[in-house]
């Protein structure tokens, strides 16, 4: 019954169209070693969600890989900067943008992981955002008559989570931030997981800390150490800077594939 | 006043605007607004409750980052876990006192652009999006937004787009602090480094105020806790 | 024969009815399931995956409580934690394969009443309410009932009030297991120490049958099983 | 800035007709010595709510404390059978028994949490509840033009909430299951902790087991250790069976007074 797979066996699964979730927030434990996979594997027009996200966005977009990104924030923060081929590509048309605040994502995962079509959101009121994109409308609030703008469920096809431990079964445990993946995990009709340790399977049964992520949604485990690098995966390891400023750098195509290869041993891609 | 810094004028002006007690809340991309934070609790506020995305709440951290204010050093010998589903929850419900947001343009009538330059479907310049600003302005008790950049194409005519509309407390630029009032951006005080002049030529729209008032500029107490709080600077990065 | 008991001989059968890598759900007053549901996860499903309101995912007890099937036990040795309400989303998604519930009146259209007798704006008998009752059987892959009576009271021609209707997998009674099919409910299985003379005696709507078949008895295993996982007989608690 | 108050002043923070979101399920960590304060201090008119009530609820009934009670299951399981006192005063009319499935109360509380007026449910479609009562309804999902039922948004005055641990300042921590209470807290305009033990105010702080309820959203915090009694507060105790079978003896409102004097002490009520 065990789930451990290679990289390259994890990312087979993922077809092209798919939609997928990715954990972590801008550049903390993003699972970067499964998205330099799919970027090698050439997967097409998959329909990218993500709260907050950075350089696992900008890679997907940079690869020709993304069809549409839903997201509230894509950026590298202020000391990085722009995602610049994500901003390329939604700028040239390539790539559909869909803009969200942080929370109307989430709220949109918590109707899908609540099986429910759309979910109302408070605080989107007054703006451009509800009339200039689909999955926004408003409609009457039932008991009050009075108007609230919902948002359309989101339910991916996969949420791809990077963690610090995970057993061979698939329970997957977190440490420090969840960020939103623990709803990413639950909207997601499967979850991948890379983790940079895999531990025995009955050591969340004896620990105080429980995984968050149960096994019975899982389908793949994949050891990957340091699989979230350059961002972080505190608090096994903090940014690595010298490698964000080389993908920062690569333009070209060429540059791109470069940079893969240059990443294939540490990725463990077999 | 010459060794004031902009950065220095600005995260003083917004610190002083928490309030002992509040509950306030800044996501990424906002180093000004969590040192601006870390000095009100340290100073005036310090019954103010920090919150933020990795979920610790009043955390202490041990050495803030340069490259990010979203890291795990915000979970630091935080008592309580709370992280942004339910920062963004809280504000829903009409709980949060205080959120820190920017924007890329701001109009006299209170519209923010935090999205795109041009169309919204052909963008001319896709920004990296507003984050929490659509939702949080309209239900903070108290939306603060900053901004490093004022000239007339951050303070313009009519935004391109609306992300959200009304419901700002102040706007804290380089130049001065700008408050929502009867529907309207008013001055509100001007920074001492700068003029009433400087304001009115770099912004687009007429400039109105109920009186001529400046910023009170940093005191020594401030200057010296922010060095305390903020050894390598990282409160300048936007500048 | 005679020393089976009905509590052993519907556990059985509701044991039976659970699939290995079954998602398997039970709530409070639910001693029947959660034991069917260890048995089952002993014998021929040990990869089902057992579900409750503490939210212990697969839990190995140390010793089950008389008083609940809802204690800090169900937690014991557990690799996750997933409680009541994430099992509920589970089922409004999807993807629960099973859920055991109860009720106090059915009829043959499939229609489950586990709320009153009588009005329900002025009961004659105020039950203490369907729990998950109304959303986990229209959701849950399977739903499986099981109510310790079987009289005309219980399988009535009418329901006093409408909790849910349909998506009823099986009900297991003292008497038998029904099955719903074509909108119906069905004779599945006559219990062996009862009778298809004496399931008709006791249930109001005319009972319908495709074939006449009976419950496979208690093997020596599952008993042997059954007094392991349960030394102190609450199993028989509802009797 | 201490919250500390005794049991009697926390109670008296609620008025009549507030309505009270009661933590714990059935006879695990219901806040018992808070909910017997309330019946000695005569409240009236509660609007009670509660996924799975137990003892609790029905203490409330036979102390005419309650207006109302929203609930999925009141009951104290099969060995102590049906709430007797619950259960008379929904059938005389004396308390309004707004049924729910257990999922719709965590619907309303999210909904409540979110600040939104009412939630989609997936599960409920065809149910006399819906048309029972005014809580429920029918919309349409303005995506696909599918009718989907929605409960109402419950946003209680009080949460109360009973924890093995508490600071003075607020935080409160729950061992072991959690229950609803973290979205009790949330939705509910103010939270009343009742607490085993209270720690020093920095614990959680150089804890690895954070506070699940921040100081910030807590008006009051009592200490009362045996708080729950005669419901189990595992791993500090499980059931009292004297205490229980006791209570459930009672008839009369002079039995009621003779338990609630009994329980003073223990109470420790000033």
């Amino acid at each position: 019954m065990s789930k451990l797979v290679t990289l390259s066996e994890a990312t087979n699964l993922i077809h092209d169209g798919d939609m997928v979730a990715i954990g972590g927030n801008v550049l903390h434990r993003a699972p970067m070693a499964l998205v330099r996979e799919i970027v090698r594997q050439g997967k097409r027009n998959l329909r990218i969600v993500k709260t907050a996200g950075g350089m696992d966005v900008d890679l997907l977009c940079m690869g020709d890989c993304a069809y549409s990104v839903d997201a509230g924030f894509i950026s590298y923060e202020t000391e990085y900067s722009l995602a610049s081929h994500y901003r390329k590509a939604v700028q040239s048309g390539q790539v559909i943008g869909n803009e969200h605040a942080c929370y109307t994502v989430i709220s949109a995962l918590r109707a899908g992981s609540a099986g429910i079509p759309f979910m109302p959101v408070k605080g989107l009121m007054v703006s451009d955002l509800i009339d200039a994109n689909d999955y926004f409308t408003r409609i009457q609030d039932p008991f009050s008559g009075e108007m609230v703008t919902v948002v359309k469920a989101l339910r991916p096809e996969y949420a791809i989570i990077h963690v610090q431990e995970a057993d061979a079964n698939g329970n997957a445990y977190i440490e420090g931030p969840l960020f939103d993946d623990i709803v990413m995990s639950r909207a997601s009709k499967r979850v991948i997981i890379t983790a940079e340790k895999i531990v025995p399977n009955n050591k969340f049964a004896f620990s105080q800390n429980k995984a968050q992520i149960p096994h019975f949604m899982v389908e793949a485990v994949v050891k990957v150490e340091k699989g979230a690098l350059p961002c972080s995966c505190l608090p096994n390891y903090d940014i690595d800077r010298k490698h964000l400023d080389y993908f920062k750098s690569c333009e070209t195509k060429e540059d791109l594939l470069t940079y893969l290869e240059s990443c294939e041993k540490t990725d463990d891609r077999r | 006043m010459d060794d004031i810094r902009t950065s220095d004028m600005m995260i003083c002006a917004m610190s002083r605007l928490i309030q002992n007690g509040n509950t306030v809340f800044h996501g990424v991309s906002s180093h000004m607004p969590l040192i601006a934070v870390l000095l009100a609790k340290r100073l005036h506020a310090p019954n103010a409750v920090h919150l933020n995305i990795p979920g610790g709440v009043d955390p202490s951290p041990k050495k803030l980052q340069k490259y990010t204010s979203a890291g795990k050093e915000l979970l630091d010998q935080s008592c309580s876990y709370f992280p942004l589903a339910e920062v963004f929850d809280l504000s829903m419900r009409g709980d949060l006192d205080v959120a820190f947001l920017s924007g890329i343009q701001f109009d006299r009538y209170g519209n923010v652009n935090a999205s795109v330059i041009g169309d919204y479907h052909k963008p001319k310049v896709r920004m990296p999006g507003g984050a929490g600003s659509a939702v949080l302005i309209p239900t903070a008790k108290r939306a603060i937004i900053w901004r490093t950049k004022h000239d007339k194409r951050t303070f313009v005519d009519s935004v391109d787009f609306v992300t959200t509309r009304g419901n700002i407390d102040r706007i804290v630029t380089p130049l001065c602090v700008f408050q929502y009032e009867e529907g309207r951006l008013k001055l509100d005080t001007i920074h001492p480094s700068s003029s009433l002049e400087e304001v009115i030529a770099n912004t687009s729209f007429p400039v109105e105020y109920n009186e001529i008032r400046y910023t009170k500029e940093p005191t020594k107490e401030e200057m010296m806790m922010l060095r305390k709080i903020d050894p390598n600077d990282y409160r300048n990065i936007e500048f």
